[in-house]
């Protein structure tokens, strides 16, 4: 099952919490493939955010917890890595470089607009002033933030409203170039209006890089993902193209919970 | 029913009453300030040294003591604050020291600067403006311990996870985000703590003592305002009095004007 | 490796708190250590304290500050509690809305007054009307007891009065709806409910005043007998050593260790109760 | 630097304004009592101390110290008490020291009324203001006491027995009481009373005479003071003979540590400067200025010593 | 207007909170008949719980209030009595003996379950420890709560489960036999098994007391209520036999609730 049309793999993928009796995620065999947007559905619980959290192993910063199996992550020559072996702290920063990630709460740090965005940047070791600015206006276009923000690059972060926050953080982890993003219900905590605009930005950032999404709006998963996996009490249930998954999935389970039957 | 009704209004009268005294000791003891302090307030005070009859020494050395009190303690205060919140959270040794902190924060400073003279006095043979500074780095300790540690708890979670998201190192996240996120609550703590103990006394008496003369040299004995006040209340003439006065006057309006500057942070950051 | 160091400096930082209070412990212990062996317990039962000839041994008890310490504690709390917990009740159940903000400042800034400030209104200002109602000196046990009330009151209502805006208010309002007055509501519903906060901050209260040095400095009188009345002056260990400490050397000056290892023990003892038992350990 | 007994504070502090004038040299002095500024100087913390008590040559070198007189003063028994003015109370000795042990508690007591006649003492109870600290004001106070009747120890910080008393921080936190309180009695320095304007009593000396407490009554006490280099200067001076002496009258001292030659130096250089221009300013306090004799006497020490 | 199946009428009662610019509610008409239940619905905010808790004053205890029209209680004799125009506290103090409130929340008092229920009677006046113990235990079995809690009278109430702390404080209001009972959301914060037993409980209640209830439930206004008002935006849009309301509504708004197309 090796091709490199998969950007990131889970094989086999286990996850306990810290002094939780059995395993949060069970044995899960997932593809996130190039420049596609991958849906992540299932019930409250079920496991989807620890999932997504392993992919860029966020979990780390908390102390006792234990992977099994692979989560693999296709370098520039092709060949796959298993990121559960990183050790060192620098190999961490550099793989969260790499594979970024959107909360559901904007997290705009306490800093300009400016700064938010040049942030990463500079962690990841850009220093020049101007490359620093080429790199931010890029990253804000990117995000369809920059005409808004653009007179107030230096106002605090703060002070914008909630979408305009959620794509400055966009923003703020496409400038690092990443070649993964993973969204978790980037749009449940906003309005219509503006989680119309992060869906289409989602949609356009996908020529550039993969995605994975958490979402438990199922018009949104079917709306803009290419695959969708539905997940139940730490198992991964079904995994397909979309459509298939909406219109005609092989698991009972799973058609139970798109058509609304629980969840 | 009728009988509920007067204790009612009776001690609801009392709990009203308790309040105006609480008030009238306030006005009572600023009006009093006030009085004697601007009675005997004059410009001179500020340029002229204690053996002159000012306290120009006096307040530079309770405010150098202090200071360098504050650069000592707030970085130690909170890094051990960062400790207990960010490295240890939920570990058995910050259960401890957070604890013992807040003891420690309660703890009689007589007693420290009991310590401080053991420490140090005695150590080095004399009194000194550094005996003075670690008594108040001592007491200002815990009290960043303890604002910092609470300041951090209020930082979301999600905003580390999202610093570590983009790449930052966990001390670098710390350092960059959280303490930024956190910066008004803990100056807020500083100016607090700081208020605190520029108006400390007990601490002082046998560690930095007091001096007469304009010294920056904290090897010696070191002019103190507080210290100051206490001798110069007993004295029987009227000059020295009065001079405790204006002394006490200008310590009381430094000592509440960083205080309203604290709460006036915190309100704004409440808004 | 910086993020190495700083974690180590941080764990460090932390353990200072410990060392530093270790530290007071022993130092206070090892000086304290002449006094100890030579009095033992007896030094807390003892009320002569005379220096020998030549200032070279004596004999030392600690009876009479100790004494000191505890009744101004105690006349301090028998006036303050009822007023602080007035108070807090007036700040959370009484005062018109608008009239809330403005009294909390003005208590919170009694709070913030240094004390020597309040020792040196007490000897002016205050003693002279003690003076005048009951005779004598002026200064002694209950002006020294009254302004330590004073002084603690503001520390007391302010966290009494947090504890008591935590009660829910659909439980006072339930009691209310029962038919009680606003007084019965606090008795019953609002006191018992924030009960276990207001020992707590009694407590706490009751630690600060047993070691406030300044304001009671001025106004006990700072002698070394034991009140006969109640505007007698007397001392305290705090004040004891206040004025004494420095001049003291060799067993004299052991002993004022061993009153300071006294006084801190029992606060420590005293606060970690509060603590521990009635605010909740801390997480 | 320099610390310790408060007794001579005041002459020493014009002392040192009027030097730094004249040198630009500080000379820092704190008053907080004699015990402390012994203390002091035997843990080195400071470079000179003052001490109201005079060590034993025994004592000084122990502690390798250097001791010489630097002014004498006088202790006066200063009282508030309505209608009562300066010099117009008149304590004999057994009445001094019935008032200190407590026997007479009132002011119109027999013990006191008897040589006071034409005053109008109130039946009131007396109130004791002293020390709350250890001071060789105290020590030289109680060493008179003791003269009279030696069931006082000679301390410096002694039990009171007294049963109305009230205890003040150094000489300035006694004369305080003694403004504020009604009938109350101290012993505080002269210059204290001079300040501060305070009635003192006349006190009944040895040869049996009650003396006005004024500069010459000091002076003449002074003369009888016996001091020689060769004891580093003991000698306690109180209760002289002398039908016009003060009898409480004490001279006050300087140590100084014997290993630091070159800070001694400056100091000698200070109290030379002292003894030369400073008798005016001592007169003026009440202190009374040492004799010229025992000024040589003090320079022939300090060449002894090497410390001059 | 007037008839005596009515235990309380609001007639063109308006009602305006401290400071706002608005009166809450405007002009309302509405009976609460005698040993019904009648029912309060309407969207978040209408004003269901000002009016519920104006019936009693529990308003008074907060300054600055402003009352309009009237609002009326029968007396013994059945003459109506404008509730607006008691003054002194102890007439409120036995209005609130009269008309009786339970919150949405339980709110023991923080003392045993018999001192709970004890607690209004002694306020109230009952002195006699035997006609306490009397009244305490007819009120616990009248909220069907005795067989649970006669074993542990002397317990603190606190440690009950939501249900039974529920049932405690309508015992509590029971015992001082009011005339009235007025219930905010009672079951909101209850698990469906402790709501069955408080419905059942209010149903049983009513041929002792009338009942007012709000509710965001609406099988639960229409299994368990006489009469239902429908308000919105601080008005009364519709009052009528329940069946009708929920059957056959005059008002359009009030079909749009009941079936669910807004609120
Ligand atoms: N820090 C943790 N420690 C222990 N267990 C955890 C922790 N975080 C989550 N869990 C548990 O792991 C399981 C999966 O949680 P997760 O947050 O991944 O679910 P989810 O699918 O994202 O749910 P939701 O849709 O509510 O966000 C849940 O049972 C949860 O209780
Ligand atoms: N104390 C108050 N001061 C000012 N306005 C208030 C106050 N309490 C409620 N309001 C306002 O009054 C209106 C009615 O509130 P109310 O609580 O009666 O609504 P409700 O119908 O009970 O809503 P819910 O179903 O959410 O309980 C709301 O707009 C609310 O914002
Ligand atoms: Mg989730
Ligand atoms: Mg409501």
């Amino acid at each position: 099952m090796s091709n490199n049309k998969d950007i990131m793999r889970a094989e086999d993928f286990s996850f306990t919490y810290p002094g939780a009796p059995a395993p949060t995620l069970k044995s899960i065999n997932l593809p996130i493939e190039k420049n596609k947007i991958t849906a992540l559905i299932g019930p409250s619980g079920c496991g989807k955010s620890t999932l997504l959290r392993a992919f860029n192993r966020i979990h780390d910063l908390y102390p006792g917890l234990k992977y099994d199996g692979k989560l693999l992550l296709q370098n520039q020559d092709g060949t796959m890595e298993n990121i559960l072996e990183l050790k060192s702290e620098s190999d961490l920063v550099h793989l969260r470089q790499r594979v970024g990630m959107i909360f559901q709460k904007p997290t705009p740090f306490p800093m300009s607009i400016y700064e938010n965005v040049a942030y990463g940047l500079k962690l990841s070791g850009v220093k020049s002033k101007s490359e620093l600015d080429g790199r931010v206006e890029e990253a804000l276009k990117g995000a369809a933030i920059w005409s808004e923000v653009k007179d107030r690059l230096k106002d605090s972060a703060m002070g914008m409203s909630g979408g305009q926050q959620q794509r400055l953080c966009i923003a703020r982890a496409v400038a690092l170039k990443p070649d993964v993003l993973l969204f978790d219900e980037p749009t449940s905590a906003l309005d219509p209006i503006s989680t119309g605009a992060i869906e289409e930005l989602v949609a356009e950032l996908k020529s550039e890089v993969s995605i994975a999404i958490v979402t438990h709006n199922m018009q949104q998963a079917s709306r803009l993902s290419d695959y969708t996996a539905f997940m139940y009490l730490g198992d991964l249930i079904e995994y397909n193209k979309t459509k298939k998954i909406f219109m005609n999935p092989d698991e009972k389970l799973t058609e139970d919970y798109i058509t609304g039957r629980f969840g | 029913m009728k009988r509920r009704l007067t204790i009612n209004k009776i001690i609801l009268a009392l709990s009203t009453l308790s309040a105006l005294i609480g008030m009238g000791f306030l006005f009572w003891i600023l009006g009093t300030l006030m009085y004697k302090g601007l009675a005997t307030m004059h410009w001179d005070i500020f340029t002229k040294d204690l053996v002159n009859g000012g306290i120009r020494n006096l307040l530079v050395g309770q405010f150098v003591m202090a200071l360098i009190a504050t650069v000592i303690a707030v970085p130690l205060g909170v890094m051990a604050g960062i400790y207990l919140r960010e490295y240890n959270s939920d570990g058995k040794i910050s259960f401890v020291i957070r604890n013992l902190s807040d003891i420690m924060m309660s703890a009689p400073s007589i007693v420290i600067g009991v310590f401080v003279y053991a420490l140090y006095v005695d150590r080095v043979g004399h009194f000194g403006g550094w005996g003075g500074i670690i008594a108040l780095a001592i007491m200002m300790l815990p009290i960043i311990v303890s604002t910092t540690d609470n300041m951090l708890s209020l930082v979301p979670k999600e905003l580390r996870e999202a610093g570590i998201a983009l790449g930052g190192s966990k001390h670098k996240i710390i350092l960059q985000i959280v303490l930024k996120a956190a910066k008004i609550g803990l100056t807020t703590g500083i100016l607090l703590s700081f208020a605190r103990i520029v108006g400390e006394t007990a601490p002082l008496l046998f560690t930095s003592s007091n001096s007469q003369f304009f010294t920056l040299n904290l090897n010696e004995q070191f002019p103190s305002l507080t210290v100051s006040i206490y001798n110069l209340a007993t004295y029987p003439d009227q000059a020295s009095k009065d001079l405790a006065w204006a002394a006490s006057f200008v310590l009381t309006v430094v000592v509440l004007i960083i205080n309203l500057g604290g709460r006036y942070l915190t309100r704004n950051r409440k808004k | 490796m910086v993020g190495r160091f700083f974690k180590e400096f941080s764990l460090f930082s932390a353990v200072l708190i410990l060392i530093i209070l270790a530290g007071i412990f022993a130092t206070l212990y090892i000086y304290a250590s002449d006094s100890i062996h030579q009095f033992g317990w007896h030094f807390l039962t003892t009320d002569v304290w005379e220096v020998g000839e030549d200032d070279e041994g004596g004999v030392f008890g600690g009876l009479i500050p100790i004494v000191g310490t505890l009744l101004t504690t105690l006349i301090a709390m028998v006036i303050a509690v009822p007023i602080a917990m007035g108070i807090a009740v007036f700040l959370t159940e009484v005062a018109h809305p608008m009239l809330i903000k403005p009294v909390s400042i003005a208590i919170e800034l009694l709070a913030a007054i240094p004390s020597i400030i309040y020792g040196m209104w007490g000897l002016f200002y205050f003693a002279p009307i003690i003076q005048h109602l009951f005779g004598g000196s002026g200064v002694g046990l209950l002006t020294a007891g009254i302004v330590l009330a004073i002084m603690i009151v503001p520390f007391m209502s302010a966290i009494t009065k947090d504890a008591m805006n935590v009660v829910p208010g659909v439980l006072k309002e339930s009691a209310y709806a029962m038919g009680a007055t606003k007084f019965e509501v606090i008795k019953d519903v609002v006191m018992p409910y924030s009960k276990t906060a207001i020992i707590g901050s009694v407590i706490l209260a009751l630690g600060r005043a047993l070691g406030e040095t300044m304001a009671v400095a001025f106004l006990i009188g700072s002698i070394m007998k034991f009140p006969k009345h109640l505007t007698d002056p007397t001392t305290s260990i705090p004040v004891l050593l206040a004025n004494n400490f420095s001049e003291a050397q060799d067993l004299e000056l052991s002993s004022m260790f061993y009153l300071s290892l006294v006084l801190f023990g029992v606060s420590f003892i005293i606060i970690s109760i509060a603590k521990f038992y009635f605010l909740g350990r801390k997480r | 630097t320099g610390r310790g007994a408060s007794f001579p504070a005041p002459v020493y502090k014009a002392w040192t304004s009027a030097y730094n004038k004249a040198t630009g040299v500080q000379v820092d002095y704190t008053p907080t009592g004699s015990g402390d500024g012994i203390k002091s100087i035997e843990k080195r913390i400071v470079d000179f101390a003052g001490s109201d008590k005079p060590l034993k040559p025994k004592t000084l070198a122990k502690h390798k110290l250097y001791m010489f007189p630097a002014v004498v003063g006088s202790i006066v028994l200063a009282y508030n008490i309505d209608g009562v003015k300066d010099g117009e109370l008149k304590l004999s000795r057994e009445a001094i020291a019935a008032i200190f042990d407590g026997k007479a508690t009132n002011w119109d007591d027999a013990v006191i009324a008897k040589d006071n006649k034409d005053l109008k003492l109130p039946h009131a109870p007396i109130t004791v203001a002293v020390r709350a600290d250890k001071s060789g004001t105290t020590f030289n106070f109680t060493y008179f006491l003791n003269k009279i009747d030696s069931s006082f120890k000679v301390s410096k910080k002694p039990n009171w027995a007294a049963p109305k008393v009230v205890a003040g921080k150094s000489n300035s936190g006694v004369t305080a009481n003694i403004k504020q309180i009604k009938n109350s009695i101290g012993y505080i320095e002269y210059s204290y009373k001079l300040k501060e304007n305070l009635p003192a009593a006349q006190v009944q000396n040895k040869a049996g005479k009650f003396v006005k407490a004024t500069v010459p009554a000091f002076q003449d006490a002074a003369k009888y003071a016996k001091w020689s280099k060769d004891s580093d200067f003991y000698a306690v001076i109180g209760d002289p003979d002398g039908e016009t002496s003060y009898p409480i009258v004490a001279a006050t001292f300087i140590l100084l540590p014997a290993e630091k030659a070159d800070m001694n130096k400056n100091v000698t250089k200070f109290f030379d400067w002292a003894f030369k221009n400073g008798d005016k300013a001592a007169a003026d306090l009440g202190y009374v200025p040492l004799p010229a004799s025992t000024k040589d006497e003090i320079r022939k020490y300090w060449e002894e010593k090497g410390i001059k």
